[in-house]
């Protein structure tokens, strides 16, 4: 029974981090090893080689320059989106009209791949950043839509009646009780579509532009500098790693009132 | 006290109906319900599970419309929540905002209102959390409070707006038993002081007997007030010394009996 | 004044010109400020041409054909790269060394790696197919990124790959043979890639136009005359990224400045063997002046 | 308000009537030469292409494909999400194991990972699967994490009171409480998945609606490609309907689900 | 009655501590607990709210260790749930399984039984389920019931173990105050019925005597049992009559006073 209530104090005694670093630090070992030893390809350096591509990058300011540029229209995109997908959830979820009148173009759309659609995308929005940011809302837009509209319905009947026994007008309740209530929804939907904004500018930046982490992928690949490609995918990693901490972080903070175990 | 069970009618709900639904799925919960709320009383309305007793209570305050019949508080008649009547809600978990700390969840009843500041609504606050004995709970978030604690912010709320009615609907159902007892106590103060009109829904014999002037009973569903009872009994009221008088084992008799409903 | 035009490219040695006409400022001599913008191949560079984002754009002549087949409504203003008389090209079929594989007849029943199919790698590799004896219809063709196909043919999941450089110096460095150079086998001067602008843009801007294939053909001399020079290769390295003695490993040859329209021909007759291209179709239709001018 | 059928026929009407004004709008647009007609061709016209397609029965086969990757993919990411978000969530040592390594690998785009991919797992469906089936794993294993660790207590020692087996407990208690989200994760990787599929079909194409689509797109045939998106876009809203519906006879108990 | 009082002690908790957390934060639920539960009696243990009633039923259950003392159950250390004991949780809204219909609820009881096919567990399920009066429901889904229901079938469903302890944490409170008297007419009949030993933790002293041979008083955190109690009032007990009876007229006085804690 104990490992169902209680873990073995030993496994406690360690931040339970550990075990997962360690296994991590195990894996890029192995890579190392097969890649000196067994994997005879350009494509699979060494990580000790990917390592100095990333101090390099990192010291001679390329690396910073290039994920700077990536985080501004990734940052926009997501602000754009998400603002989109909140405001949009709460007139669909209030408003049976705008409900009827929108789920089934939102349902359309959402199965289409973005490569699909490049060339109208190109046609009415260029090929530079107003594309790119448009691509990275559109793909934030529905994780947060739809909890967001998740997140109103589940508003209880109860707070809104609150709110009016009290003689509080529709806009007050809209701002200090609906949206309040629904924010565990609309943050999660924000945490699904963050990582989804990091990849959609990357992929975005892959198919045309000259800068940001998706472009110095494909350029590095074919300029045949696999290291430098590994590299940015390394620090791509830590920073998708990082941005989720930092929205939980965020999360815990103006959620603090919010347990979930209760019903 | 007698006084007050005599004064004119506050709160009067004529001829009301309710049915829920259409066609074939129609429930009919409030049959025609005719009340009279007197100023300054503290009414209470017990009735079997599932009678309409809330469905009556939210139509009272406007915060539902009646199929048939009409509300009228002083005279004029109510379509949406009136100024002057505040709802209790039984779930005090569902009603408080998580989000907001002790005291701004009572400035929620007053902010809002023309011509109040921010600072003025917290002060305003601060001295009704003061009269439930929550004074030192100012800063604190709901989640942090024990469920008695919880429905007595929502009794603070209430009061802060200064409500001409206050309608209750089984506020002390969710707390423990012996927390209960300490509300009964909060509450018949609060009402005394205060003189608020006061309509208590329960289901519990003891809880209306302990508090109210008069009881209306309900049927069954659909809903009709088949019994008006008067208490009488002396105030203030003492949860150790007040049900052993004959007069509440006598009345505690009557209503349980037809409560348990050995028949009507 | 000045006029600004957008050059849709890829980020390989062969728009070396073009890059030294802008780093020596040829272009703003003629009044004209270049800007270019690298995308991934003619798939969203044409639209992107198409919808008035760019003026030109870079592109290998199968996309342009068809391109102008579907009514894009576009035109050659300026050739780009063209193979030589004779290999070595800039691609070349690779597979295994030791490996049995020498003409097209071996690959019956064989696997071929291009990077993507219905297009001029693809095209060029059926058709050294059929030249060398052998039927192109017998080969499976596999969608393999360029960067990916030495990693197929050594894991075995491709007999042979249709590379480019570096991707061909950097397999036979290792453990690859070139087995053929198709371009050059199947046709001599192969004009493998062009700029092309929109019809109308041409019409409305005759002048910028022929300033613009000035300037590129100035960039071309330029290029010409100094093939082993080391600020040439630190041009390329710089928007290629790829370092300077690679390039110098590689070697860069010499452009052509104006467009042959009879080694059109060869390429239309081309596609329409392999079903690219149905109907009627004139090759000099697509050929404005400055394409043609020596 | 009162729920009289008038009002509640506009309701049904005003999704599609919204959907074909737009398309009426985009027609006009096309035919009088605002839009560059090349570039988006007008909807009668990729209408009847669709209608082509269809008739011809050229539907089949590349559907198929694309189907059959989406159904193997889809099936191994989330078998494989829902027995590791079951160990994860239920033992914090296999948390702590795994955890760094999820979060590491989740936020990287998927086309990042084809060069890894296609070295070791060549080129064919394997690669393709493998890909697709990544993209399923998370979201489906990050809300069975999250269904499994919100077991009520309660309910758990319920169990434990009526002396069930720590199998039992697993497979009568865990799995069913954790069923709405991880449903609900399942329905967020179903979309998912068939983006992804398309995807891959595009980048390493042998056929299938994605391969179909990038090869019409590359050699400018923009109608057909029209056509096939639409297609595609008919094939995510019906897999979603589907969806919606198993689930909701599946977790007909939980009153939780909304949007 | 009385045979049962005085019959050897079936469970017992000796010198039963539990201290939460370590170091600064650490809470002393339970000082030293001593209690013998007799077999076949009915004993309630009353005491403040967080005292640590429900720590104490869950450590005689086997749902949580204690930190110091011992509890044995017919003379074996109790390590984790026993055969033969049964928890009734309070929560009746999270301890019915919501994908199981009403029937299957109580199978889950004994459908793991060696022996037991699933056609024989839905059988003695349906005999259970028609002692609470649902038999008519067991095709239902919990969220379809009302609470009282809700709570009754989780009384089958410790019924169907067949239980010689049950241990209730609170089972009547979260229901409304009718329906929680129905329910302690129910589990006085079925204990009378199936002579199993039933321990009821509650707030409420009014049930706490109408239901108990004994009482068991705690005090607040860290609890001990500060008063036993000897209810001695005949049986079966009826709602009605029993609370007018002066014996429980004095009890409830004299319980009231110690909760209500003018002092201990
Ligand atoms: N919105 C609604 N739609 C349909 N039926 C409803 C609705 N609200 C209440 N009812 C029905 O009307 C009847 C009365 O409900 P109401 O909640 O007023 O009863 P109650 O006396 O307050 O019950 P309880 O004792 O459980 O608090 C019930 O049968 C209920 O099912
Ligand atoms: N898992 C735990 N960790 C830390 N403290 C706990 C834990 N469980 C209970 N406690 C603390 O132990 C004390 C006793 O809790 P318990 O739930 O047993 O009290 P109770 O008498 O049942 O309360 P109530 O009257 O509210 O049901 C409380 O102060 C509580 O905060
Ligand atoms: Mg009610
Ligand atoms: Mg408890």
């Amino acid at each position: 029974m104990a490992a169902w209530c209680t873990r073995p104090d030993s496994m406690r005694a360690l931040p339970h981090r550990f075990w997962g670093v360690l296994l991590l630090v195990l894996l890029l070992v192995l890579w190392q090893v097969t890649a000196l030893c067994c994997v005879a390809s350009t494509n699979w350096p060494p990580v000790t080689e990917i390592l100095k591509a990333v101090a390099t990058g990192l010291v001679n300011g390329e690396l910073a320059q290039v994920f700077g540029s990536t985080l501004w229209r990734m940052a926009a995109g997501f602000a754009i989106g998400s603002a989109a997908g909140v405001l949009l959830g709460i007139a669909m979820a209030t408003l049976p009209l705008a409900d009827a009148a929108l789920r089934p173009l939102v349902e359309l759309l959402r199965p289409i791949p973005m490569p699909a659609i490049v060339p109208p995308l190109i046609l009415l929005l260029g090929i530079d950043h107003a594309m790119k940011v448009f691509t990275v809302s559109f793909a934030c837009f529905f994780p947060v839509l739809v909890n967001t509209v998740a997140g109103v319905r589940a508003v209880d009947p109860t707070a809104l009646d609150v709110a009016r026994t009290f003689q509080v007008g529709r806009l007050r309740t809209l701002t200090s009780v609906v949206l309040p209530a629904s924010l565990p929804f609309i943050l999660a939907g924000m945490r699904t579509s963050l990582a989804l904004a990091l990849i959609v500018s990357v992929v975005a930046e892959m198919i045309a532009g000259s800068q940001g982490i998706g472009y110095y992928i494909m350029t590095m690949q074919y300029a045949m500098r696999p290291s430098d490609m590994y590299a940015a995918i390394f620090l791509l990693a830590a920073l998708g790693y990082s941005l989720n901490l930092a929205l939980l972080a965020i999360e815990h903070r103006v959620l603090h009132w919010w347990r979930r175990g209760e019903d | 006290m007698n006084a007050r069970v005599n004064s004119p009618a506050d709160l009067t709900l004529s001829g009301i109906g309710k049915t829920f639904g259409s066609g074939s799925a129609q429930t009919e919960a409030l049959a025609e319900i005719e009340l009279e709320v007197r100023e300054g009383e503290f009414l209470a309305v017990v009735g079997p599970s599932g009678c309409g007793k809330s469905t009556l209570l939210q139509i009272a305050a406007g915060l539902a419309r009646p199929t048939r019949g009409t509300v009228r508080f002083h005279g004029e008649e109510v379509t949406q929540p009136p100024p002057g009547i505040v709802y209790l809600f039984q779930q005090y978990g569902k009603s408080l905002f998580p989000w907001r700390t002790v005291l701004d969840n009572v400035a929620f009843a007053v902010e809002h209102r023309p011509g109040m500041s921010r600072a003025r609504a917290r002060d305003s606050s601060r001295t009704y959390l003061d009269m439930v004995g929550l004074a030192a709970f100012a800063g604190h978030f709901p989640a942090q409070l024990s469920g008695g604690m919880q429905q007595r912010v929502t009794i603070a709320r209430a009061l802060a707006a200064q409500p001409r009615v206050l309608l209750m609907d089984e506020p002390f159902s969710s707390v423990d038993a012996l927390t209960r007892l300490e509300l009964h106590a909060l509450v018949q103060n609060l009402w005394q002081k205060h003189g608020f009109t006061a309509v208590l829904v329960t289901h519990d014999a003891d809880e209306a007997i302990f508090l109210a002037d008069r009881i209306a009973v309900l049927s069954a569903r659909p809903a009709r007030v088949v019994r008006m009872l008067e208490t009488g009994l002396p105030r203030p009221r003492d949860r150790l010394e007040t049900p052993q008088i004959p007069r509440y084992l006598d009345l505690r008799h009557e209503l349980l009996a037809m409560l348990l409903g050995h028949g009507a | 004044q000045v006029t600004k035009v957008r050059v849709s490219t890829i980020p390989i040695i062969d728009i070396a010109p073009l890059q030294v006409a802008i780093a020596k400022g040829y272009f703003t001599a003629e009044g004209i400020e270049v800007d270019t913008t690298p995308t991934q191949g003619g798939a969203a560079g044409i639209p992107a041409l198409a919808a008035g984002q760019v003026q030109v754009v870079f592109s290998n002549v199968v996309s342009i054909i068809q391109a102008a087949k579907q009514g894009l409504g576009l035109q050659i203003i300026a050739p780009a790269s063209t193979t030589g008389d004779a290999p070595p090209d800039q691609a070349a079929l690779i597979a295994k060394k030791g490996s049995p594989f020498k003409t097209g007849k071996d690959f019956e029943g064989k696997r071929i790696a291009v990077n993507t199919r219905n297009n001029i790698i693809w095209l060029y590799a059926r058709a050294w197919v059929r030249a060398t004896g052998g039927n192109p219809d017998a080969v499976t063709y596999l969608e393999v990124p360029f960067p990916q196909m030495v990693d197929a043919v050594r894991g075995d999941r491709a007999d042979a790959a249709f590379a480019v450089e570096p991707f061909v110096s950097g397999g036979v460095a290792a453990d690859m043979q070139v087995v053929g150079y198709p371009y050059t086998q199947v046709q001599k001067r192969l004009p493998a890639a062009q700029y092309a602008a929109s019809k109308s843009y041409i019409e409305q801007n005759p002048k910028v136009i022929e300033g613009w294939v000035r300037a590129y053909q100035k960039g071309v001399d330029w290029v010409n005359l100094n093939l082993k020079s080391e600020e040439l290769l630190n041009i390329i390295s710089g928007y290629t990224r790829m370092p300077p003695q690679l390039i110098a490993k590689l070697g860069v040859t010499a452009y052509e400045k104006a467009v042959d329209p009879a080694a059109l021909v060869p390429v239309v007759d081309q596609m329409r063997r392999n079903g690219l291209l149905e109907g009627e179709f004139d090759p000099k239709s697509i050929l404005h002046r400055t394409a043609l001018k020596a | 308000m009162s729920g009289a059928p008038p009002a509640r026929r506009l309701q049904a009407w005003l999704g599609p009537g919204v959907l074909l004004s737009l398309l009426l709008l985009l027609e006009l647009a096309t035919r009088s030469g605002w839009v560059n007609a090349v570039l988006v061709p007008p909807p009668t016209v990729v209408a009847q292409r669709v209608f082509t397609v269809v008739t011809a029965g050229k539907l089949f086969e590349p559907l198929g494909r694309t189907m059959y990757l989406l159904a193997v993919a889809y099936a191994i990411g989330c078998v494989l999400a829902i027995v590791l978000g079951v160990l994860m969530g239920r033992f914090r040592p296999v948390h702590g194991l795994l955890e760094p390594l999820v979060e590491v690998l989740r936020p990287l785009p998927k086309p990042a990972l084809l060069p890894p991919l296609m070295l070791f797992l060549g080129l064919g469906d394997t690669m393709k699967i493998t890909a697709v089936a990544l993209g399923v794993f998370f979201p489906v294993l990050i809300n069975t994490i999250q269904g499994v660790r919100g077991v009520d207590p309660v309910l758990v020692d319920v169990a434990r009171t009526f002396q069930h087996s720590r199998a039992a407990l697993l497979w009568k208690v865990v799995l069913p409480s954790a069923m709405p989200l991880v449903l609900a994760g399942m329905r967020i990787g179903l979309g998912i998945a068939l983006v992804l599929v398309v995807i891959a079909e595009m980048m390493a194409g042998t056929g299938g609606i994605g391969y179909l689509i990038i090869d019409l797109q590359r050699s400018f045939r923009v109608v057909d490609m029209y056509a096939w998106v639409v297609i595609l876009a008919v094939l995510g809203y019906a897999l979603n309907e589907v969806f919606v519906r198993i689930e909701r006879r599946a977790i007909h108990w939980s009153g939780a689900r909304a949007g």
